[in-house]
């Protein structure tokens, strides 16, 4: 069940530097968006940005009908969506894409989710579910990095789960300091990270997620990443969000918005 | 409410209502069905199909331009053999015309995609993209010389009796020319306008943006060309139009209605809003109920000159 | 701050910076004398001059499309004697260079307005406008058959030792041919684009909004079908080349520059904002500063291929 | 002297029925700007509209170096600008154009404002001109039109001038009943205008203007017109606002932005 409808803006506050949470009301969104998906999300001036955008949905409202995103300030439609009031609208096309897939049966899997600034978002919705659906909070490892301390988003949303939650930032102003691969060989030299009970789960910018892949990779996890490509439709129609994955026939391309946005790491032919 | 004829027979072809979604748009339909009431579409104009499977350009393939869009999707599509067996079962499902657009790198290919699909149940016309400004080879070349268009034309018309929709390019010096030589080969209907090639550069990396260095500019910004190469063509050909390029609302659809085209197509605008082509149908029976006109057929080509010296 | 060489040399023409503004979008440039200071800029194309004044077209002329706007004035201006004795002596105070864009109905209107500007003081260059689109007569012609677009310039090439840029029409299927056209004619420099043939229609009167029925885009949405042009032009000629089309900040200048051009024109812009054509200049100064360069000519035609598969 | 900058936004607020009046802080246009003259002011979202458009100015307020035009909301400048807050900016050029022309000696002469609708407030600066250099308060007739009570302007500033003052509606709702022209008939059949003492300056739709023209050249009454056209640069380059005209060699078109706004209703050839 999706939509496409202008939503009302319940409100739109400030998170973090440049990044900001919106509330819509969508009761549609609300009850199906699964972690991992998405909402196209169209604000226009004129005839610009001509398309929408791609934003994931961090936290469900479903007994109001309403559903949040969190967004960074990056250029024409965030500077708009950042204008926007209570009672204001904005177009919006969802829930969209696949989600998240958590290994059978999750109680026993060791739930490693790698976020990477504005990526954090789904996989808060993610850990949030596991929780619900009875996953042990200590199986649940959340990594959440960012550049700087105040670009960190969600850390308090995953701290109230009581999850196993680790912040880093680049330059050590807030929990450890480095790269979230850091957290990761750590964890993995001190045997935490066991191949045959983990699952990792990725979010963040390509250059993160190509650096998590690969240590999975090398560590024998399975290892889902969400991908992020410009998506005029999110549809599936338009083909301006290919993804270059390995398949049984060689080299092909998959829809980011309808394959995707979360492929299996292993797929994924890096740039 | 007064009930207006949104009928249309083009040619051969009749549709339902004047409201087409255009190639490489709309997918196989299936994409938008929960969106979108696929039985009150005019008709589906599908995907680009090629013989054999394509997997299209490397990426970025598409980026926005002033109210457009260059892409440089390179065909990508599942071929016509998946098209069959995969995608026409669910089209067959709906009232709505289904025209498939096809792309052929030689005579022979647009031949063979002709013969495959003549008599197949659930396709009701064949559209011939010798426009498209995407491939390497053979593409560009058709559409813009208009020798070549006459031949493929006239060879793929002797290989089926399905209505045969040629697809301008509007690459070139007088379109008219190439309408005529498409008219000339045998084509029923013609349809225009593909896109315009154009290219972006990244000032900040010195790089083009596109992968494939030019791409095909849809979108409103291109709405005043394709208007006037549709004016053009109705005055140059007898057979019926199939008008598109920057069609956003039933506004600009009703000025290609008064241009001269007897059906228009939606493109780009179901990329941001997926019902616009229900909300295009709706708002040309609003204005016909507020014109006074009873049959939608009797604006096509109706436009008038100007008044002389009236304010503007 | 590091200073940045802006100097260009285009051929035989000396610009002291690569930034002009476009014929018909600064008059004869006393129009913007007290908003923009006329030494700084890098020349001046005046409006379209014609052996005899021109009156000019109905209105209404113009109209606004999404990102641009069709203008039909039909080459309204004093004529030649008027420009040269009523005009050019304002001009002359100023450093900037000056470039007389020429539009005739003939060969014979070509040669004598060229011969008539020879060697008058304060004029720096010509600019063939064999493009302009709204012409009755000729103006189309000459633009778009590259048999006269090599005569055209041949002829007045014998007629004059100013430098001659000649200006391209993008109304056309290949616009290197055209290119190459006025080269073999002895053009000097070549400026493209001219403005694009569209339409524009009022829903609501079923009339055409232009008085002239057509008229030629400009802004915004023509730029990636510019940027385009400027690109394959430079791989096929040698000669220098001015780009415009929709250059409406520096970013789009750069970009301009980036595909070959080696001085760029600013035309609708200067509607909208008369200090354009200096914020433009400015911005280029200031982008040479932050990609570490030292002379403008250095970044024309660099532009280089996207990464592979490099993330948008 | 004329600018082309940002002014901030003093003041915009509604005066009738989808008519605002927008004070703005610049003082070039506030020293300068003579009756008749204009303002080019864009506000754009995206590129639309492309090019701004031009409004007559109303009052001026030297010593704060403010001024301000009335404007109709009709289509998206206009909406755009009905959104402008204090504080917010929009880009002004001007003052541009001619101004209306006074006979002189101004005060023997009997001048007669006719204003249609939102064409009244070029007539406002005028009639204040007028006062304020010492024509006697019963030497300035404004006959001011609208179609219904709601859409007149500037009543409330003409009366406060103290002339000669007519309000007429169409439907009848204030004022006289009909059309500008009705008073104007009217005052002639009185013959309180006498041909060789008076002069007309007229501001409002094209219909308006050629009705009064028409019956000025009847009764051979000096007339100007401030014609509407639509002026893509206000600056005289592009010639998209030609007026046609009747001059010594035959039909001629003169440039409303420089050469006019106001022109000598005699030479103008009507549609
Ligand atoms: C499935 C998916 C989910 C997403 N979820 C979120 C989310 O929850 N919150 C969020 O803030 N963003 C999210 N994004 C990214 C978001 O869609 C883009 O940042 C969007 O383009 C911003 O739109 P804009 O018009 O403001 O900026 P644009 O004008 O599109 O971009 C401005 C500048 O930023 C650059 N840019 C844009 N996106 C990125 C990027 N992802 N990485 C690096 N540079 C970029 C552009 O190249 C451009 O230079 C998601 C993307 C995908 C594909
Ligand atoms: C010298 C001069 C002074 C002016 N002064 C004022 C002023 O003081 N206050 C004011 O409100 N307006 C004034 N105008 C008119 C104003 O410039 C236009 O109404 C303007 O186009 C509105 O911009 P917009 O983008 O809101 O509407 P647009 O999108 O430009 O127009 C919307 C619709 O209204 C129609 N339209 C626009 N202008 C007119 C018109 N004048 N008559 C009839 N239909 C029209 C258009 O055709 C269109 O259908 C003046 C015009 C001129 C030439
Ligand atoms: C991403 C994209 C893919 C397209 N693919 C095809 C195609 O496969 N075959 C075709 O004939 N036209 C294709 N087109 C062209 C459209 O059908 C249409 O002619 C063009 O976009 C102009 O209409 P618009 O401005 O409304 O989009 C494509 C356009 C876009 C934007
Ligand atoms: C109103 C108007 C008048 C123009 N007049 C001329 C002209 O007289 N001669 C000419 O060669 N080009 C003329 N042009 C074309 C411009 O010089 C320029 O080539 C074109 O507008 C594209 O640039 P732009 O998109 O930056 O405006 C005119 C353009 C406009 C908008
Ligand atoms: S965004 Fe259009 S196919 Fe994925
Ligand atoms: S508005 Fe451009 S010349 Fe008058």
């Amino acid at each position: 069940m999706r939509c496409a409808e202008y939503c009302e803006v319940v409100a739109n506050r400030q998170v973090a530097t440049s990044q900001f949470e919106i509330q819509l009301h969508s009761p549609v969104v609300a009850r199906h968006a699964q972690p991992g998906q998405f909402v196209q999300m169209r604000v226009q001036s004129g005839y610009e940005p001509l398309f929408g955008r791609p934003f994931s949905v961090f936290r469900t409202f479903p007994e109001r009908g309403d559903f949040s995103v969190i967004y960074l300030v990056r250029g024409t439609l965030t500077q708009l969506l950042a204008q926007k009031r209570r009672g204001d609208t904005v177009f919006v096309v969802g829930p969209l894409g696949n989600r998240f897939l958590v290994r059978q049966p999750a109680g026993e899997v060791l739930h490693v989710l790698v976020a990477g600034g504005v990526g954090a978002p789904p996989l808060y919705l993610l850990a949030e579910e596991l929780v619900q659906k009875g996953v042990p909070r200590q199986q649940v490892v959340v990594v959440n990095g960012a550049r700087r301390h105040d670009l960190l988003v969600c850390q308090e949303h995953f701290a109230e789960l009581g999850v196993h939650l680790w912040a880093v930032t680049e330059d050590g102003s807030l929990g450890e300091k480095g790269k979230v691969t850091d957290i990761l060989k750590g964890l993995s030299q001190r045997g935490e990270l066991p191949s045959g009970r983990c699952q990792v789960y990725a979010c963040g910018p390509s250059a993160m997620l190509e650096a998590v892949a690969k240590f999975a990779q090398k560590h024998d996890l399975p290892c889902q990443v969400s991908m992020e490509t410009m998506m005029p439709c999110g549809l599936g129609v338009c083909l301006g969000c290919a993804v270059k994955v390995r398949t049984s026939n060689g080299i092909d391309y998959k829809r980011a918005c309808v394959d995707g946005p979360v492929f299996d790491a292993a797929e994924v032919v890096w740039a | 409410m007064s009930k207006v004829k949104m009928e249309v027979q083009l040619g051969p072809l009749r549709l339902q209502n004047p409201v087409l979604v255009a190639s490489g748009t709309f997918g196989y339909g299936s994409e938008y069905a929960d969106l979108v009431d696929l039985n009150r579409l005019g008709g589906i104009m599908v995907k680009g199909t090629t013989l054999h499977p394509r997997a299209g350009n490397p990426m970025p393939r598409m980026v926005e331009t002033a109210a457009g869009c260059l892409n440089s999707i390179g065909l990508q599509n599942v071929g016509v053999e998946a098209f069959i067996h995969e995608k026409l079962p669910f089209l067959r499902q709906y009232r709505c015309a289904v025209i498939v657009n096809i792309a052929g790198d030689s005579y022979e290919e647009f031949e063979q995609l002709a013969e495959r699909l003549d008599g197949v149940d659930g396709v009701h016309a064949l559209e011939l993209n010798i426009s498209c400004p995407n491939q390497e080879k053979g593409g560009i070349h058709f559409g813009v010389d208009p020798e070549a268009t006459r031949k493929v034309v006239s060879r793929v018309r002797r290989r089926t009796r399905l209505p045969l929709i040629v697809k301008l390019s509007p690459n070139v010096t007088d379109i008219t020319v190439n309408a005529r030589a498409a008219v000339d080969g045998g084509a029923d209907i013609l349809s225009l306008v593909n896109t315009f090639v154009g290219t972006a550069i990244d000032a900040k990396t010195r790089r083009f943006k596109l992968a494939n260095i030019t791409g095909g500019l849809s979108g409103p910004a291109i709405k005043p060309l394709a208007l006037y190469m549709v004016w053009q063509v109705a005055q140059a050909v007898k057979v019926p139009l199939i008008g598109m390029g920057g069609i956003m609302n039933a506004t600009d659809a009703v000025e290609f209605l008064l241009a001269g085209a007897s059906a228009v197509a939606v493109g780009t605008a179901n990329y941001l809003n997926p019902r616009v082509s229900i909300e295009v149908l709706e708002g040309i029976e609003q204005y016909l109920r507020e014109q006074g006109e009873k049959d939608v057929k009797d604006i096509v080509g109706t436009v008038k000159r100007c008044k002389p010296e009236s304010e503007f």
